[in-house]
């Protein structure tokens, strides 16, 4: 399979000063195997996007715990109380976006539109510094699409073309962010000839780099 | 009541707001009590914003399944008929109005519908998740929550911190009553007969609009 | 299955002066025998959100050529001579969309979003009474959601809870059509006890009505 | 040469574009036939944007199956490791720039790269499909053409028609030659010695920048 990464030669897809984004939904589909290679990489001043912060010692977790991240975009942080010390401690950077959101900026970059029009955060904090546009009377926020230098996500199944499939909940973010960065690279649990043409989430065009897992 | 009491006395009377065939998403915390009570004869389907409707019971801890969880992190199972979907997916589902239901806690809520539930700046700043989007979304918002906070309203004139959304609460359920929102104010059409209604308003900030309530039954 | 719709009684979701999407692709996908019971009920005065036109007495086409049809919103007729006709004699109002924009405005509806920002159309005649917003210096058109009183779908296989999965290239707007009408009919080849939850297209809370194949 | 030559000739030139590994969209007519020309050892990714990726070739007559066609509405095939989606992904696919290379048709084309190949007001208003959505999202934009319709150029200083989009066209193909646009203009990159120079010019209205142009070369 062509697209066969060995989880040493990441380093050579990292740069300072990049933005990750990275798949899982409280760690749920987050490509630990992944996250544990840029730790040992040390590639500083790390934008990541990411629905969460992780946990103190799992997932985004792991790279903010190690300060490699100068920059979160992330729904919210509560369950890494480390991530809410380096924001108060300024640190890092939190930007707090709503989930919903967040999955459409992300979609919007992979599909080529320049943002989405949502009624979420009207009349909140989140307005702020935002164009606010009327449609039929209603009021939406204009949100931007967001773009990343790489993604990593967990596949369950990935196939010889490097077609994917995700199991369960760990799907969440995973598929938009393969479309939306520059690079992807897989995690994927299991390696198999083909999948079903009609279940695959996501096509093998998005897929550039697979490490399988047990390498 | 005690805490826990209190608890389950607003799960059981949330739970009587759902109407068979519901599409239903449950926030982290006192609204997944609701779940419980359900009764075994009325078909809803629970929304998880992670990514699945038809939300099963939490699974035996021997058959726990670390790939299926719900949006709090906690291990769950699948209903028959139910399906997995990806994040974009999810959030069209809640935003796009086809959430009957979601039941939330809040911080502080209005007499407006604004609600107050995802930070209290320089002290907690856990973020608004999933919220904003369903409170924005879901065809009907219901707050669950304890009446006050260590004997402080939460039910305000004006919310104080933050918004999490401006006028989308369709009801409050606590331990002294239910409370409807809408143009008018808020109204307190349900109360709880172990308070009065004088000491339900003085708990409350906001004027609780009161005409004829019923008095609240839980089983 | 308690959403089984018997075919005679698609008149009671009908009425003059509606608005219908129509699931397929040049006719792949598109449910004919609910066309032709809208046919039968002669409703009038649709407006139709469709791909395309059809063919002159296939999909869309036959509505047209009944003259039910009193606005035509799809990204082309050029396989429909009739449609072109109507148009040229303004018995039938055409307005022509991007394929990919349809595809958004409709995906839009059924999302919640106001609208989305393309780059399609730019500098042509399809950013006329459009708003053009820059973001990060580029020109994108501000495309707005297309509401549906009626989807009408075509699926493979329905489950008893009303779940769907589509054959093929069938799929292409079935799936957002479903989501972004007030009322969606299913017309389905084939009914099954149960799908897999990892292959299923349209979730059942989507789908209001299912018409059996052969009934 | 013939119509159907000069189409053939067109499609062979055009396929010697294409780099293996390319995500590749064909429109209808002559674009499609460039499939026919890919030598079997390149892997190509043919994407149609009613829904999959892994075009294969026509089936059998006796084999057709009307549930999987091409974006022409012809029966196609499914090659291993292909896959179906809906519209929205498929054109997010072609407009968020995963597709390598589009090759369409064109009524028109200018030297700014300008197209129209949608409509002619009052005589033919076909619609512009998928067009639109492929010249600005695909990353290469080649236009397969005859060079002149009924001796009337087609690759103008400026179109008349309404336009398919502005400034999006990389590369022509005609049966006379191959020229490339950017910022300072059209190129003739290549000509087929079967014409002269002045020939090429002649029959194109725009001024075509030529600077020792090879001979295009086709199997």
């Amino acid at each position: 399979m062509h697209k066969l990464l060995d989880i040493s030669s990441i380093k050579e897809h990292l740069f300072d000063g990049m933005t990750i984004m990275v798949g899982g939904f409280m760690c749920v589909g987050t490509p630990e195997v992944l996250i544990e290679a840029i730790m040992q990489s040390n590639v500083q001043d790390l934008t990541i996007i990411c629905n969460d912060a992780g946990f103190e010692n799992r997932g985004v977790g792991k790279l903010i715990k190690n300060n490699q991240v100068s920059h979160l975009i992330a729904s919210h942080i509560g369950l890494n109380p480390y991530a809410g010390k380096q924001m108060s401690a300024e640190h890092m950077t939190v930007t707090l976006v709503p989930q919903g959101t967040l999955a459409e900026q992300i979609r919007a970059q992979g599909h080529g539109l320049g943002g989405i029009l949502t009624p979420t955060g009207v009349g909140t904090i989140v307005e702020e510094n935002k164009e606010v546009l009327k449609v039929n009377n209603k009021r939406y926020l204009l949100e931007t699409a967001l773009h990343a230098d790489l993604a990593i996500i967990e596949a369950y199944q990935t196939d010889q073309y490097g077609n994917v499939i995700y199991t369960k909940t760990t799907r969440n973010f995973n598929p938009i962010m393969a479309m939306a960065a520059d690079k992807t690279i897989a995690f994927s649990r299991e390696m198999v000839d083909t999948l079903d043409p009609e279940c695959i989430i996501t096509p093998h065009i998005f897929i550039d780099y697979v490490v399988k897992a047990g390498l | 009541m005690d805490r826990q009491e209190m608890k389950t006395f607003i799960a059981k009377r949330v739970a009587k707001e759902l109407t068979n065939g519901d599409v239903v998403n449950l926030g982290i915390g006192l609204p997944t009590l609701v779940a419980n009570y359900i009764p075994d004869a009325m078909t809803i389907y629970l929304q998880s914003e992670n990514g699945l409707i038809g939300l099963g019971p939490k699974p035996e801890s021997t058959n726990s399944d670390p790939d299926i969880s719900n949006a709090g992190g906690e291990p769950v199972t699948l209903k028959p008929g139910g399906m997995y979907f990806d994040s974009a997916l999810s959030f069209g589902i809640i935003r796009g109005g086809h959430v009957d239901v979601t039941v939330l806690g809040s911080l502080q809520v209005d007499e407006t519908g604004s609600l107050a539930n995802w930070i209290i700046p320089g002290k907690m700043v856990p973020g608004m998740g999933g919220a904003m989007d369903l409170v924005t979304g879901a065809k009907k918002v219901i707050i669950a929550m304890t009446h006050t906070n260590k004997g402080k309203p939460k039910i305000l004139k004006k919310c104080t911190l933050p918004l999490t959304a401006k006028y989308q609460v369709d009801m409050v359920i606590t331990e002294m009553g239910v409370m409807t929102v809408d143009n008018t104010g808020i109204h307190l059409v349900e109360y709880n007969p172990e308070f009065s209604l004088e000491q339900i308003q003085a708990a409350t900030d906001a004027t609780l609009l009161i005409n004829n309530p019923k008095k609240m039954v839980v089983n």
